[in-house]
């Protein structure tokens, strides 16, 4: 032990100079903390106080993150001893991340069902803060062991959040959730630490590990990393790994759905690129386990299984469920190519995602509220009764389904192009063999999207009762969406800075 | 001295168990017992190969944090258990099955 | 001296331009009238015809044997191409022109008052006026895109004057036919024509077959032989315009229209435009296809002829005749008698249309019987008509002098015209094997088959008794020729019948100014045997088969009651030779006529109708396979899909264990599709 | 403001107009909507009085010869290594374009005047109404491929709600049947573009370009670049640039529509209201063709060349077999829609000839059968309108019933079936004298191809004069009996005044052709001389 002293107080440096960069966390768990003492503090009535306090806190932390582009002027940045990586992908997507859950930590209270909760959401806006930490993390870990680190936070804040509701069908969903999610990160532990055996080292960007792997043979590699991605994947659902989603998706309260589909995966994909950006920049990795094809597999197969069995459900929930399932597919697709465009274009396609999403829950919550519907064909001539919802919802669904001119549209646009041009440059079959699988999920997916305007424009109903009100924030926050998804759509090179 | 192999075989068969048990028992809390089986073989294997990384104990700190997160996991896994049987009056995974295609 | 030739040449160009386009102001004119029946229309038709025809005489003086004038104007413009419009006069267009007009001219008139009762009566001389119209413009323009544009406008206003008691089913089921199969003509000549400018890159008539004919002057080779096809569409053209075999059998059923527009239409001008249009795309047959011609001419005039013989409607033995002349015209192109079919064109205008006008007044007053008594009977049906002769003097005149200009019997036109072709038609095939024999012998054979059929018409409708009485004694006949307009028609046309209108010589058809219009053989020798011979055996035979016919109709029905003494005794003595004639000639041609006839509803139309049918199954076809095959497969796609989903959801069985096995399955099989890779 | 974009964003405006006013005004929204239609018509034909013809105005392919141009940078985003990402919004028209511009905006005019029907949810109607008008008019417009996929995607929605919300007994089924056809197209159509984007660079600024005018210069293709035309590069075993222009020209021909890409039309057809069905026909069609001749033509001329064959031969399949199916149909406007494919397939074979007279004759024709189903499916919606039945053997002697409707149903049956003196004749007279031509101008086609074009023209007058006889002529006999004797009154004086200028118009295309030659004439030279151009 005394050996290491002499170190102690470079680590100590180390510490206090990773503080910087990682300032919007600490906010962030500050905020936990106060939002965890609001909550014991004021007991029932704190809901409405422990909300203001998170969205508050969590502006501040998008100030934090904006403040973090400074850092990054001098280039990407290790810090906590190379646990971390702070880069622009990331704060990119943390920012996403924090702005979308300011939306949907406003949205948890409108839906009645989560509202009606008798303990009132006041824990539920502390797990979330919890989460989203977390999720600052995974967008950064470039460590094995952060990288486990964060994702079991994420996974355990999100079997919270799911079972929070205890009645209805909460809780099975939780059980079911908890049981995948911890078998599957015990697969990952595993498959971590057999990585960690054959290349000695847990730093991803440390130069042991990948040097290491390929000494190793090949087979045994690829079974590492496979039980690794397999707990990745529980996190972004794509195939084999997304079994749980619809069932999740449909007995989770809405906006906590929301929050699964939209910034979970986000942070996902940003793990995901951290993850995998050493194997693809290492010479010759390729030769022992083809990244590219596999995920080029994976996303087709995902895109085929989302967007097929979508076409048969009429839930709304579980509807949607299949349909965020082919929507990592696609992203998967803009990974693949691993470029700076690729990168890029999947940024993009993630945020018109996460936004049309959000904004699908929330409507799938508005008319859950106001009719009790449940089902797609309980949305039938409602959109006489509602015009601004079902328009608004017209133009999530086209931007979901990826029509001009919505942000949708330039999402696939832009990730058509990407694989385009890595096409060009190598020619290889999958990618192409993606893109057509691309484009008739496309096709395919308008088949289920469409059933929704068809329910709430083209049939009509003859129910006058049974209509309650909702809150309007909620229709507000929604045409907010709509709005901005039609003027990303019009002028998405504001965005794409 | 046990060699490294043997390490790594009884993780294999810790791993092997757990996987059985989780797949074939019809109670949940046996499942959560086989996540713990794989748990530990995970955990096993990363001390076992700690012990090649001298300079920065990773494996052994690593481990440490595992068996904390398995334990937290654990914790929140028996809360929604319970949650379930109070309303299901079963914790068979296999007969909760109302939110299906 | 060359402008005033030029100024000269303008306005006679101007003339036959607003010839043309009186009748199109009318119609327009007309369409603006308020009211069903205005009798302003038939006014305004007939004065725009009346000046038509005036400026088509003047028109005619100065360009019959004159040189040729065309005037043309930029049209528009497609690619590379200018296409003009404008107006192409020689012999061939003037006469045309002038006889365009002198025959609608009468008709017109005769209208007034044919269609004076009718409801419809503008709408009636509107579409006249706008035939008209297209008949004159078909004749002058001098672009074969033009010419397709009036060939086909004519057939439409033929479309519309055939239905034009829409309300009958017979008469809509007529037009419809009338219009489809001469569609199949205008299909053929839109692909000559098309053809034609593939090669020459011009429309141009004067061009493509004038004094230069470029069809001539350059080698008319298309690869794979499409100048045949050329050749073919024209063909199918005539053969559909002018109801030749095998697509004649709408010109019958096109009597369902108005007596006067089949006077009109369907006897005079437009069943001749086919005739038209072989004489101006003449140079473009070698002599192969011209023998193609008039073997077809040739066959149609004896077919159409024999079944003439045994029709029993009025207007039907009329548009028989009508299509066994078409086919001497025909054949007479074939032949090569230029002159005499474009001779023969001329008089048979003037004589059907007689012929037709007759059968209306003859039609309108059974018709008015009918009408007064109640019968149920076909007011078109010669079989109850007889002894008209006594009631309606001028008109059984009239179709006297129609009937023997039909004939062919000498001072009348006919005669002049239908000797030049038979004549010609033996010389023709002298010196050649004997199968072309058989095209003088057929049109011989036919010329006496029209001298009993004429005979029979006549006789039936205007000797004997009134065969009506024998149903209905009480009807009274207050019958008569009718208003003057009638008269005046019959009148002009029973005149312009006779001979001197086109020759001042009675029995040389070389005389007649028509034909020398257009010979191209000048000081033509008449020691030919034939040149006597033909016409006194045609003519003598003519007569008594005349004679004959006469006899067997007369005789046979007027038996019971014999009113004339001398007719009776005279049937009395040729008993036994009517009785062998009956037996082994009447028989015999009666057998063949209603073989003729048979094959005509069976086969020929009844191949039409299997073309029809076969349409329709086709149709059938086609949307069955719209529906299942094209339909169907996309339903089948529709059902991959659901498949597939409903494969991926078959693992959504709510049991999470079984999703942890899935999972696990599938990862395993990654892993040994990596491996096994 | 550019004239072009006025007329595109016209209706739009108006449109927003509708939106915001109270819907207790609902009754003036047809005037909102039918003025917004009458100020693009005056403005359209402004252009068309003021276009200037002459080879210095072709167009085609070169970007300075186009007229009333705008030209705005709109999207531009830095995409690292491969370039600036430069999308403009770019319109101009020339010859090709002009006169289809207009005769759009005619045929909306009839629209809106056909809007007169509907009843029911006013706002959204017109709404969707005027949204769709603007798009068809900017997709005819639009020069950058971007925008023209934009343009032509947003047609599909208003188009959707259009047939779904205000159709007939079948609507959903019609609705989403068209959709997803369309869609399926345009989709593939989206990754030949982004291809074509990458393989092309403005060689002014060196950015990757949408640029569908630039796109038509091989010399803009990178060398390595997919569809370069000196790379032959492979895609999927097949030479790169047939798959783009085959892809293209499904997504095309989904719209013509093209056998066997046609069944949605029928459906469609059948299930929307009178004035969707009237744009459907008179305008969506073309963009389909237009679509062909300017994109698949302009930027795959040596592909379109090679396969002149396989079109030529798929426009005589829809010719014979759209007319064929006309002929079986009992529907009325079943058989005007299979007479839509029979007459479009013209267009196919006109513009598969390569020759000049061809294009223009699809040109024509084009324009042609824009007014003249506009013309057929306003007639049909007349009947449809009084007695809410449209099937052939229910009626029997309408001529008596209603002399005038009869009248120009006649006009419009005539012209449809080639009858001279109609614009129809020319346009399928010079189809098909390009398709003759084409054997021996270029070898494009065989000749049994046109013969067989012809006979297209023997069935179409086979099918229309079928149902004049079995509806119209005859003794009157409905099977409504006497209600739908009182219900079916002649045409009042709107619907007359909606006919009339659409017979008159057809009948002096039919007289002057020159009017829509005289446009087109130094663009289709142009289109010509470049295809052989790049050809050789």
């Amino acid at each position: 032990m005394n050996d290491l002293l002499p170190f102690l107080p470079g680590q100590l440096d180390q510490v206090f100079d990773g503080i910087t960069y990682f300032m919007p966390e600490i906010y962030l768990s500050v905020l936990f903390l106060v939002v965890l003492v609001t909550d014991l503090l004021f007991d029932k009535t704190s809901g409405w106080l422990c909300r203001i306090i998170a969205c508050a806190g969590l502006a501040l932390v998008i100030f934090k993150d904006l403040e973090q582009f400074r850092l990054l002027l001098t280039g990407p940045h290790f810090f906590f001893d190379q646990m971390l990586l702070l880069h622009q992908t990331s704060l990119v997507f943390k920012l996403v991340i924090d702005a979308l859950s300011i939306l949907l930590l406003l949205y948890f209270e409108w839906d009645d069902d989560l509202n009606s909760h008798p303990r009132g959401l006041s824990d539920l806006y502390s797990i979330s803060i919890a989460a989203i930490f977390a999720m600052h993390l995974m967008t950064m870990s470039v460590n094995l062991l952060s990288v486990y680190l964060s994702v079991e936070m994420v996974s355990i804040a999100s079997y919270l959040m799911v079972a929070y509701r205890a009645g209805g069908l909460s809780s099975e969903a939780g059980l079911k959730y908890v049981l995948f999610g911890a078998a599957s990160s015990a697969i990952m532990l595993y498959g971590i630490s057999l990585l960690y055996g054959f290349g000695g080292s847990l730093d991803l960007f440390g130069g042991n590990l990948l040097p290491g792997l390929m000494r190793v043979n090949p087979i045994a590699v690829s079974f590492a990393l496979i039980l690794f991605l397999a707990g990745i994947g529980f996190k972004l659902s794509f195939v084999p790994m997304h079994f749980w989603v619809p069932d999740i998706y449909q007995g989770a309260p809405a906006p906590v759905s929301a929050f699964l589909s939209t910034v979970t995966k986000i942070a996902a994909f940003g793990l995901l690129i951290n993850f995998l950006t050493p194997f693809i920049y290492f010479p010759k990795f390729p030769m022992v386990f083809d990244f590219s094809l596999f995920l080029s597999i994976i996303g087709i197969l995902t895109m085929i299984v989302g967007n097929f069995a979508a076409t048969l459900q009429n839930n709304i929930k579980r509807m949607l469920a299949y349909s965020s399932i082919g929507h990592t597919g696609f992203a998967l697709m803009a990974l693949v190519t691993f470029t700076a465009q690729g990168k890029s274009a999947l940024t993009f396609y993630l945020i018109a995602y996460a936004l049309a999403n959000t904004g699908a829950w929330m409507l799938a919550s508005y008319f859950a509220n106001t009719a009790k519907a449940e089902n797609i064909s309980d949305l039938k001539g409602l959109g006489f009764k509602y015009p601004v919802a079902g328009v608004c919802f017209v133009i999530l669904l086209i931007s979901l389904t990826g029509l001009p001119v919505t942000a949708g549209f330039y999402g696939k646009f832009l990730a058509f192009s990407s694989v385009y041009a890595a096409y060009q440059q190598n020619h290889n079959i999958g990618l192409l063999l993606l893109m057509i699988t691309g484009a008739v999920t496309t096709v395919v997916s308008l088949f289920y999207y469409i059933s929704i305007p068809l329910n709430l424009f083209l049939r009509k109903t003859e129910r006058t009762t049974g209509f309650a009100s909702s809150n309007p924030f909620l229709l507000l926050s929604v045409a907010i969406i709509s709005l901005l998804i039609v003027f990303l759509g019009l002028f998405p090179d504001i965005l794409v800075k | 001295m046990i060699p490294l192999s043997d390490f790594l075989i009884v993780s294999a068969g810790l791993f092997c168990t757990g996987l059985y048990i989780i797949l074939s028992k019809h109670n949940a809390i046996q499942i959560l017992i086989g996540i713990e089986l794989m748990l530990n073989a995970a955990v096993l294997n990363l001390v076992a190969f700690g012990k090649f990384d001298r300079l920065n104990n990773g494996g052994q700190l690593f481990a440490l944090f595992a068996i904390v997160l398995a334990a937290a996991t654990t914790a929140v896994a028996l809360a929604i258990i319970l949650n379930v049987y109070k309303k299901y009056k079963t914790i068979d995974p296999g007969k909760i099955d109302e939110l299906r295609d | 001296m060359e402008n005033f030739l030029q100024a000269i040449d303008t306005l006679t160009i101007r003339f036959a331009l607003a010839a043309v386009l009186l009748p199109l102001f009318a119609f327009v004119i007309n369409i603006c009238l308020p009211g069903k029946s205005n009798k302003a229309a038939g006014w305004v038709s007939t004065l725009a015809v009346l000046v038509s025809c005036a400026l088509s005489v003047f028109v005619f003086s100065r360009a019959w044997n004159q040189h040729q004038v065309h005037q043309g104007q930029l049209w528009f413009t497609i690619g590379n191409i200018k296409l003009s419009a404008g107006i192409l006069l020689n012999n061939l267009s003037v006469l045309m022109l002038l006889l365009v007009s002198l025959i609608a001219l009468p008709v017109h008139i005769y209208s007034t008052a044919y269609m004076n009762n009718d409801e419809n009566y503008k709408r009636y001389f509107t579409y006249l006026s706008f035939f008209c119209f297209s008949m004159l413009a078909l004749v002058v323009v001098d672009s074969l895109v033009l010419f397709y544009i009036f060939w086909e406008l004519v057939g439409f206003s033929s479309y519309l004057l055939i239905g034009f008691w829409f309300t009958r089913p017979k008469a809509i089921l007529a037009n419809k036919k009338a219009f489809i199969m001469n569609r199949i003509g205008d299909v053929g000549l839109l692909t000559a024509i098309i053809i034609i400018y593939v090669v020459f890159r011009t429309f141009d008539i004067e061009q493509l077959f004038g004094a230069n004919a470029l069809v001539r002057s350059t080698a008319f080779q298309v690869p794979g032989g499409w100048q045949y096809v050329a050749c073919g569409g024209i063909f199918l053209a005539v053969a559909a315009k002018s109801a030749q075999f095998p697509l004649h059998t709408w010109l019958p059923d096109a009597m369902e229209g108005p007596t006067s527009v089949s006077a009109l239409i369907h006897a005079a001008t437009m069943v001749a435009a086919g005739v038209f249009l072989l004489a101006r795309v003449y140079p473009i047959f070698d002599s192969q296809e011209l023998v193609v011609l008039a073997v077809i001419g040739c066959f149609t005039a004896f077919m159409a002829a024999t079944i003439a013989l045994t029709q029993n409607d009025l207007k039907r033995i009329l548009a028989y005749s009508t299509i066994s002349q078409l086919g001497f015209m025909i054949m007479a192109m074939g032949i090569g008698a230029y002159a005499s079919s474009l001779f023969h064109l001329a008089t048979h205008a003037f004589f059907k249309c007689l012929l037709f006008l007759v059968a209306g007044i003859v039609i309108h007053q059974v018709q008015h019987i009918k009408d007064e008594y109640q019968l149920d009977i076909d007011p078109q049906n010669i079989l109850y008509m007889g002894g008209l002769r006594k009631k309606m003097p001028l008109t059984f005149i009239a179709c006297l002098i129609g009937g023997l200009a039909l004939v062919g019997l000498p001072l009348t036109s006919g005669y002049l015209s239908k000797d030049g072709i038979l004549i010609q038609s033996f010389e023709w095939a002298e010196g050649k094997s004997w199968l072309f024999k058989l095209i003088p012998i057929g049109a011989l054979i036919t010329s006496w088959l029209t001298a009993f059929y004429v005979a029979r018409l006549i006789v039936k409708v205007f000797f004997g008794e009134f065969r009506l009485m024998q149903f209905n004694p009480h009807i009274k006949l207050h019958i008569s020729d009718g208003a003057w307009q009638y008269r005046l028609t019959l009148l002009f046309l029973a005149i312009c019948c006779l001979f001197p209108l086109f020759s001042l010589h009675p029995v040389l058809y070389e005389h007649a100014w028509v034909f020398s219009g257009f010979s191209r053989i000048t000081g033509l020798d008449r020691v030919n045997i034939y040149h006597t011979i033909i016409p006194a055996g045609v003519n003598i035979f003519s007569i008594l088969v005349i004679y004959w016919a006469y006899a067997v109709y007369v005789r046979q029905k007027a038996l019971p009651f014999p009113e004339s003494g001398l007719l009776f005794k005279l049937s009395y003595q040729e008993w036994y030779v009517d009785k062998f004639y009956n037996r082994f000639i009447v028989m015999p041609v009666m057998t063949l006529s209603k073989t003729a006839q048979w094959i005509d509803r069976n086969i020929i139309d009844g191949f039409i109708h299997l073309l029809q049918r076969t349409g329709i199954l086709l149709s059938k076809i086609a949307e069955w396979t719209d529906r299942y095959i094209v339909d169907g497969l996309l339903h089948l796609i529709a059902d991959l899909v659901l498949g597939i989903g409903n494969f991926a959801r078959n693992f959504q069985g709510g049991k999470v264990q079984y999703y942890l096995f899935s999972m696990l399955a599938i990862i395993l099989a990654i892993f040994l599709f990596k491996i096994l890779i | 403001m550019n004239i072009l974009s006025l007329l595109i964003f016209t209706p739009l405006l108006f449109g927003l107009l509708i939106i915001l006013l109270p819907s207790a005004w609902r009754a003036s929204f047809k005037y909102i909507a039918l003025l917004a239609t009458l100020v693009q018509l005056g403005i359209s034909i402004w252009m068309y009085l003021h276009f200037k013809t002459g080879t210095a105005y072709a167009g085609v392919n070169n970007e300075g010869q186009f007229q009333f141009v705008q030209k705005l940078p709109w999207i531009n985003l830095d995409l690292g290594t491969l370039g600036k990402m430069q999308i403009d919004y770019f319109i101009g028209i020339d010859g090709l374009s002009i006169t289809l511009v207009l005769m759009s905006s005619v045929v909306m005019v009839i629209a809106a005047l056909a809007c007169w029907e509907i009843k029911s949810n006013l706002k959204g109607f017109f709404s969707l109404f005027l949204l769709l008008n603007a798009a068809v008019i900017g997709v005819f417009c639009a020069l950058d491929f971007f925008l023209f996929y934009i343009f032509y995607e947003l047609m599909l929605l208003p188009l959707y709600f259009l047939i779904g919300m205000w159709g007939g007994a079948r609507r959903e089924y019609a609705a989403i049947k068209f959709f997803l056809y369309t869609l399926f197209g345009s989709v593939f159509m989206l990754l030949v573009m982004i291809g074509l984007y990458l393989s092309v660079k403005d060689p002014a600024t060196g950015n990757h370009t949408f640029n569908i005018v630039q796109m038509m210069n091989p010399a803009n293709y990178d060398a390595n670049s997919v569809f370069s035309v000196l790379g032959h590069q492979t895609l999927l075993g097949m030479p790169a640039r047939t798959v783009g222009f085959v892809v293209l020209f499904i997504a095309f021909a989904i719209k013509v529509p093209v056998v066997p890409l046609h069944t949605w039309l029928p459906d469609a057809h059948v299930e929307a209201p009178t004035p969707v069905s009237i744009i459907l026909a008179g305008i969506l069609l073309k963009i389909g063709g237009y679509g062909i001749i300017r994109v698949c033509l302009g930027i795959f001329p040596e592909v379109a060349a090679s396969g002149a064959f396989w079109l030529g031969l798929l426009g005589v399949i829809s010719i014979l077999y759209g007319a064929l199916n006309a002929l079986a149909q009992r529907d009325l406007k079943r058989m005007i829609a299979y007479s839509s494919v029979s007459h479009m397939g013209f267009v196919l074979l006109g513009i598969a000839s390569l020759t000049a007279e061809g294009i223009s004759g699809a040109v024509m024709q084009m324009v042609s059968h824009g007014f003249l189903a506009t013309m057929l499916f306003f007639l049909a919606g007349v009947v449809y309108n009084r007695v809410h039945d449209r099937d052939i053997y229910n009626f029997r002697g309408l001529g008596t019933a209603m002399p005038r409707y009869t009248t120009f149903v006649m006009i419009a049956f005539f012209a449809s079936l080639g009858l001279p003196g109609f614009s129809a004749f020319i346009g399928e007279a010079f189809s098909l004298v390009g398709a003759f031509e084409s054997p021996s101008v270029n070898g494009a086609l065989p000749y049994w191809m046109a013969v067989c074009g012809s006979a297209g023209i023997l069935l179409s007058a086979a099918y229309f004069l079928w149902t004049l006889q079995r509806m119209f002529f005859g003794s009157l006999s409905l099977k409504g009996g006497d209600v739908w004797k009182t219900a079916l009154v002649d045409l009042n004086f709107r619907e007359i005044i909606t006919l009339l200028p659409l017979a008159l118009l057809t009948l002096a295309l039919g007289v002057m052709p020159s009017l829509v030659f005289d446009k087109i004439n130094d663009s289709v030279l142009a289109l010509v001389e470049f295809t052989k151009h790049i050809i050789r």
